[in-house]
């Protein structure tokens, strides 16, 4: 047992041990959980940015044991793996400041944050999963830990929106869970290996292929939320803000889009895949999702379900690009995971302070907010702008990559659904910033908390703000090292395609 | 109730005819117990073949066997009622019964020391003897007898435990020199086990008498007032 | 001789002190089991140490080999159950100690019937002549339902009463099915029918009357009517025991017998029926659990349907192939192992939850999540278990059967593994819908002693982590079957 | 073998026949006691079976007494058991049968 992997299991122990301490902590010890919260999601980033420098330099990172014969539970670091595990440790520690001032006084914090930091945990477990046996282990515990917190509020419309988060996704992982036996009989442990591990099978084995990739993608769709397995997402925003944004931005819906990601890369390999004609009715499944989901979007009336549906749309863009053939829009697709995360994230945490400061839920009743709160209202319009896709956001780059990849891939009806999507993402964006800049304020907001310096709690504001400057700095400095374009291309350039 | 008569009679016939085919249908046994049995009786330190496999070649059967009944006597104790109010002298009103059972006891008690110490060459053994002592309670008890000696919670449990607890006791002990559980050294294995046949033979007619004894009839449940002697008024 | 004390010890000592239990005052004989658990575990280590070291080995009783004797057959399988069940069982009597305090003073005679059920168990796990699994059943089944009659209300009495005839039946059953082998073959040995028994209408009956009786004992779907009042209206730690370890122990027998005979004289047919009846079970008793308003109720039709389960061992093993079979014997006792642990897990959970809010039906268990999340706790991860989800010993176990049904080409019985994890995911998410809703504000609970929630959280753990070095024990597990390999 | 019938075949048939015999009446009889009583049958039923069919061709066979010893010690213990537990139901509720069996 070297140094590498036992830094690996660290990655995962922070959060694990976090979750198991602050279970065992009783309701009032604030003071303590919150150091325990927040010392595991530093150390956590630590160890991260550590293995990210690795992964770099070309370091192997890996952790294996046998769980039974033929299957190993494997964690390993790779560039794609690191990259999931560096967005939902930086947004863990924002987020977990967030929740725990937007939390302050509620109930049942114990139970929130011990299922918060395991919800971290298997997402961790998903990014570093080094095989599908372990993808799937961590893919369940994620389904099982979010499951308390959507039903965290405990009112009979949470409590129904929790069960059929869990019918879908637990359907889903079964389905899942039979497609990894399935190519566990034909070729044994699946790991997961650049450029996929079955283009060697006899050829009367394809039909057979393709029902498993079917089945697979069936059961990581439903956490991706693709049409029309995504009526659980919007249903889930009952939640708290903190857990609309970490499922929205984060762990959910990316664990689907990265499962497929997964499996089209490196289980059954970009090019085997193309041989089999699997991925262009993956680019049709998630240019359907894309516009339905801004359609949906543009008939909500609150601003949650709103931003509900537009997570819908952004998370297929990711794969979206996974299904253009070719590096160009690999890339957009890889980049993306990271953008959208940034950016959706800030909008959910602008959504919750309006929500927590003013009580404002309603687009409706956004009229001359700006002016209230303008630090936010900044943040919020920066985050729209970037997923409309103006330039110089985050957003804009995601999608510039998207389309000169689907040139590439010669399939030019992509750059339509692109379009069209931008100008309904406008189409439901801009109406809010218009509300929020140029209405006057036309009722009384109920401001019952005490706020101190700022237009809202400090512990809100702040991650509001530094979500925000990542994301900003996503896409004016692009061109950096270590920034998420750079990443991708990494990732890309040393995995894909060689 | 008809319906359930037609499927009952249909399943039961069904068995039936299942079971005929079974005895028709059996094959010639390729393995000879008996020579077996046969073979090893002069190292089982008794002469009568059941006994040999009673309480040496199958000792364990009979191990567990005890086990059983000891078993019923507990839930017996466990589901015992209460009964402050209980009649102590619950015999039958007949003074024929009382006169005979003044013979009668003696010699069923020698009825029962014969049939024990038979076991070892003829059949009898521990199971019959100990009936026969139990029967002799349960006569005594109708007779109107006084079993007051077997309230005493302490002696009885001793009594019952006794049979088993030797018998365990004695298949250990045996083990002292490095062999299997119950393996009784072939120069004293007839002794071994004539002193567990008699403290079976105790304790199962202790354990008999005991589940006729634990849930006396009812003082006020009228089913249970026949089987008094003295009608109720 | 590997285990010349301990293996007599695992049933010579449990029965001792079963009866010096009796000699001792009332106070005294929950006491004893600081005595007995350390003998008894060190025993059951003592076994595992010796087969690790040695191999599967026979015990001959007596000195005398079978079939003139009694011999035990001390094999992987064999100490598996026995670890099991000292495990199991240890820590249903640790919770028995402190939960039967403030019950009436008849409930001490829980303890000599623990000693003497545990006795019967290790003696049936370790049984190989099939005469003595006879007497072995008698004495579990005998001690089970005095446990459940210990009570002594009249719903315990009556499906006391109902336990015990099934009880009766099936061991008549199983009875006469010995009496013909033993007419037709002459020895009672596993052994010596293996090698004697042939294809004729003898063997066909006795197995499928051996067959019947232990349906009827294991309460296979739709023979399982005795079980849910047994299980649900028993004492907490009786309900643990009887689902975990009693119930498991007629389908070792008949997972024994059934390589011992099966493949020689039944047909396909046989063991796919036996498939299909697991599949009813899985579904008739997903759903009734599902229906259920009583906590222990739903426990207790949890069982019958993941029994279900374990009966696809015989569609799977039969004329598949040595690879899907073993897969489906790993799979099976994959299953088996953790529904123990995860059942006992949950009956002692869901005794701490109605022991808390005071009542045992499911609507009254509203916020408890908030005040009791211990207790809560142990009940989610033994559930996580019995849906079969990740990490946990179930869902190793659910690969296992998955792989080997898949290999063998029998994809119907996906379909049963599919519905039966969401059917569990809905009766066990009920609970949870219930205890997340949003109650009353002030604590009205009451706080059950720790040792109550340890107990079922070591269980529960124990569920999940089996799951995880699954490949150490199945190795064990293997040892002397015909699926162990060097 | 299954020509001619020996004497100790006679045993097997009737064990076979008061095998079915209880099995019906415990199927059909609600009175605990009946049940009880046809249990006991069928045990006679299966205890003939073991002697008989044991000893049919082949003479007298030690092993099957000593079996059907210990089976009807079980057979009288398991029945003393149901009556301890039948009495006390009876009692408690004042019936004779199982609830749901009417």
């Amino acid at each position: 047992m070297d140094w590498n992997s036992l830094i690996l299991l660290g990655v995962l122990a922070t959060s694990l041990v976090a979750s198991g301490v602050i279970f065992l902590l009783a309701e009032s010890r604030l003071v303590l959980r919150t150091v325990v919260n927040l010392t595991a999601a530093v150390l956590k980033l630590v160890l991260v940015g550590w293995i990210v420098l690795g992964v770099y330099q070309a370091i192997e990172y890996e952790f294996r044991f046998t769980i039974i014969e033929g299957v190993d539970f494997i964690l390993r670091a790779d560039a794609l793996g690191i990259m999931f595990v560096g967005l939902s440790s930086l947004l863990w520690l924002f987020t977990t400041i967030y929740a725990i001032g937007y939390l302050e006084k509620a109930p049942n914090r114990s139970r929130f944050f011990g299922f918060f930091s395991l919800c971290v945990a298997s997402t961790v477990g998903i990014a570093l999963a080094g095989n599908l046996f372990t993808f799937l282990l961590f893919y369940e515990l994620l389904t099982l830990s979010t499951y308390p917190l959507v039903v965290h509020r405990g009112t009979r419309e949470s409590l129904r929106a929790g069960q059929v988060y869990l019918y879908y996704t637990l359907g889903g992982g079964a389905l899942l869970l039979f497609g990894v036996v399935a190519l566990h009989v034909l070729i044994g442990d699946t790991e997961f290996v650049p450029g996929g591990s079955l283009a060697g099978l006899d050829p009367s084995l394809h039909p057979m292929l393709i029902i498993i990739f079917l089945m697979m993608v069936i059961g990581l769709g439903v956490k991706a939320a693709l049409f029309p397995l995504h009526a659980w997402l919007p249903m889930a925003m009952v939640a708290p803000a903190p857990v609309s944004a970490l499922l929205h931005a984060v762990a959910v819906v990316k664990a689907g889009a990265f499962g497929i990601a997964r499996v089209v890369y490196d289980v059954f390999g970009i090019e085997f895949a193309q041989s089999l004609g699997l991925l262009m009715p993956l680019a049709v499944a998630a240019s359907i999702t894309i516009i339905y989901g801004s359609l949906r979007a543009l008939a909500q009336t609150d601003l949650k379900k709103r931003l509900a549906f537009s997570t819908v749309s952004q998370v297929s863009y990711i794969v979206l690009g996974i299904s253009l053939f070719g590096p160009i829009g690999a890339v957009g697709g890889l980049m993306h995971l990271l953008h959208q995360g940034l950016m959706k994230i800030t909008l959910f945490f602008c959504a919750g302070n309006y929500a927590e400061t003013l009580g404002v839920h309603k687009i409706s009743e956004l009229d001359g907010v700006g002016e209230r709160m303008p630090a936010t209202s900044v943040v919020f319009t920066l985050g729209a702008f970037g997923m409309i896709g103006i330039p110089p956001m985050a957003g804009f780059i995601s999608k510039w990559y998207l389309g000169v990849g689907a040139l590439e891939a010669q399939m030019n009806w992509v750059l339509g659904v692109l379009i069209l999507s931008s100008l309904l993402n406008a189409a439901y964006f801009l109406p809010i910033l218009y509300r929020i800049w140029f209405r006057k304020r036309d009722r009384l907001w109920c401001e019952g908390k005490v706020l101190g310096r700022f237009e809202t709690q400090a512990s809100l504001l702040f991650p509001t703000l530094l979500t925000a400057a990542f994301a900003l700095a996503a896409g004016i400095l692009a061109g950096m090292p270590f920034s998420p374009l750079y990443w991708a291309e990494l990732i890309v350039g040393r995995e894909y395609l060689q | 109730m008809i319906v359930r008569v037609v499927m009952a009679g249909l399943l039961s016939l069904g068995v039936t005819v299942a079971l005929g085919w079974a005895v028709l249908d059996r094959p010639a046994p390729v393995e000879n117990l008996p020579d077996r049995v046969a073979s090893a009786m002069p190292e089982s330190g008794v002469e009568h073949p059941v006994t040999a496999v009673l309480l040496n070649f199958r000792s364990y059967d009979t191990l567990l066997e005890i086990a059983v009944l000891l078993l019923a006597v507990v839930v017996a104790l466990a589901l015992r009622e209460a009964q402050p109010d209980r009649p102590e002298q619950m015999g039958l009103d007949n003074p024929l019964l009382r006169a005979v059972m003044a013979w009668l006891l003696p010699l069923i008690l020698v009825v029962a020391g014969f049939l024990l110490w038979a076991g070892s060459y003829q059949p009898g053994g521990a199971f019959q003897a100990g009936s026969v002592l139990a029967a002799a309670g349960v006569l005594l008890r109708l007779a109107g007898g006084n079993l007051g000696w077997l309230d005493n919670a302490a002696l009885l449990r001793a009594g019952l435990a006794l049979g088993l607890l030797t018998f365990i006791g004695i298949g250990m002990v045996v083990m002292l020199p490095g062999v299997p559980f119950l393996t009784y050294p072939d120069a004293h294995a007839g002794t071994l086990i004539l002193v567990i046949e008699l403290t079976l033979t105790l304790s199962i007619g202790l354990t008999l008498l005991s589940l006729f004894r634990l849930n006396p009839p009812y003082a006020d449940d009228p089913a249970d007032a026949r089987t008094q002697g003295a009608p109720k008024p | 001789m590997i285990g010349l004390w301990s293996v007599p010890l695992l049933f010579a000592l449990p029965l001792s002190l079963g009866i010096l239990s009796l000699l001792v005052v009332p106070k005294w004989r929950p006491r004893l089991i600081f005595l007995g658990l350390p003998l008894l575990a060190a025993a059951s280590l003592d076994v595992l140490a010796g087969l690790a070291t040695v191999g599967p080995t026979v015990y001959r009783l007596g000195d005398w080999a079978a079939p003139l004797g009694i011999n035990l057959v001390v094999d992987g399988l064999a100490v598996g159950m026995i670890l099991m069940t000292t495990l199991v069982t240890s820590l249903c009597a640790l919770y028995a100690w402190v939960y039967l305090r403030d019950h009436p003073s008849s409930t001490t005679f829980f303890w000599p019937l623990l000693w003497f059920l545990w006795a019967g168990m290790n003696g049936i796990w370790l049984a190989e002549d099939i005469f003595n699994l006879y007497v072995g059943l008698e004495v579990m089944g005998l001690a089970a339902v005095g446990m459940v009659a210990l009570r002594a209300t009249p719903q315990a009495l009556a499906a006391a009463m109902r336990y015990l005839l099934a009880a009766l039946l099936g061991s008549l059953a199983y009875l006469l099915g010995v009496a013909l082998l033993y007419g037709a073959y002459g020895t009672l040995s596993m052994a010596g029918l293996q090698e004697a028994a042939t294809n004729n209408a003898t063997t066909q009956v006795a197995l499928a009357l051996i067959i019947l009786g232990l349906l009827l004992k294991t309460a296979l779907f739709p023979l399982h009517a005795w079980l849910p009042p047994a299980h649900g209206g028993a004492l907490t730690p009786v309900s643990a025991l009887l689902s975990a370890l009693v119930i498991k122990a007629s389908f070792y027998i008949l997972m024994r017998l059934w390589l011992v005979l099966g493949p020689e004289v039944t047909p396909e047919f046989t063991a796919q029926f036996l498939g299909v009846l697991g599949a009813g079970a899985v579904f008739y008793g997903g759903w009734m659990a599902w229906r259920q308003h009583h906590l222990k109720q739903l426990v207790a039709y949890s069982t019958v349907a993941q029994i279900g389960y374990l009966f696809l061992f015989f569609p799977l093993v039969t004329n598949t192939g040595p690879e899907a079979a073993r897969l489906a014997w790993d799979g099976t006792l994959m299953m088996l192992i953790a529904h123990a642990l995860a059942k006992a897990a949950l009956f002692l959970s869901a005794g701490n939850l109605i022991l808390a809010v005071g009542s045992p039906q499911i609507s009254h268990l509203v916020g408890i999540s908030r005040f009791r999340p211990m207790s809560l706790f142990s009940f989610g991860l033994a559930g996580v278990s019995l849906m079969g989800l990740p990490p946990s010993g179930g869902f190793t176990g659910k690969w296992l059967l998955l792989h080997s049904a898949i290999l063998s080409g029998q994809w119907w019985w996906l379909i049963v593994l599919f519905l039966g994890g969401l059917l569990s995911a809905a009766y066990i998410f009920k609970v949870f819908r219930m205890s997340f809703r949003e109650g009353p504000q002030i604590d009205r609970s009451v706080t059950p002693p720790l040792t109550l929630d340890v107990t079922a959280l070591i269980l529960a753990s124990v569920a999940i982590l089996i799951g995880l070095t699954a490949h150490l024990p199945l190795h064990w597990l293997r040892m002397g079957s015909v699926f162990g390999v060097g | 073998m299954s020509g001619a019938i020996s004497g100790y075949l006679v045993f097997a048939w009737s064990g076979v026949l008061l095998f079915g015999l209880g099995l019906f009446g415990f199927i059909v009889h609600r009175h605990l006691l009946r049940r009880l009583l046809a249990f006991n049958i069928m045990g006679s039923g299966s205890f003939l079976v073991l002697v008989g069919l044991a000893q049919d061709g082949r003479g007298v066979d030690h092993v099957p007494h000593a079996m059907v010893i210990t089976g009807i010690v079980v057979a009288v213990a398991s029945t003393a058991l149901a009556l301890v537990v039948f009495r006390r139901w009876y009692r408690a509720s004042g019936r004779t049968d199982l609830p749901e069996d009417t």
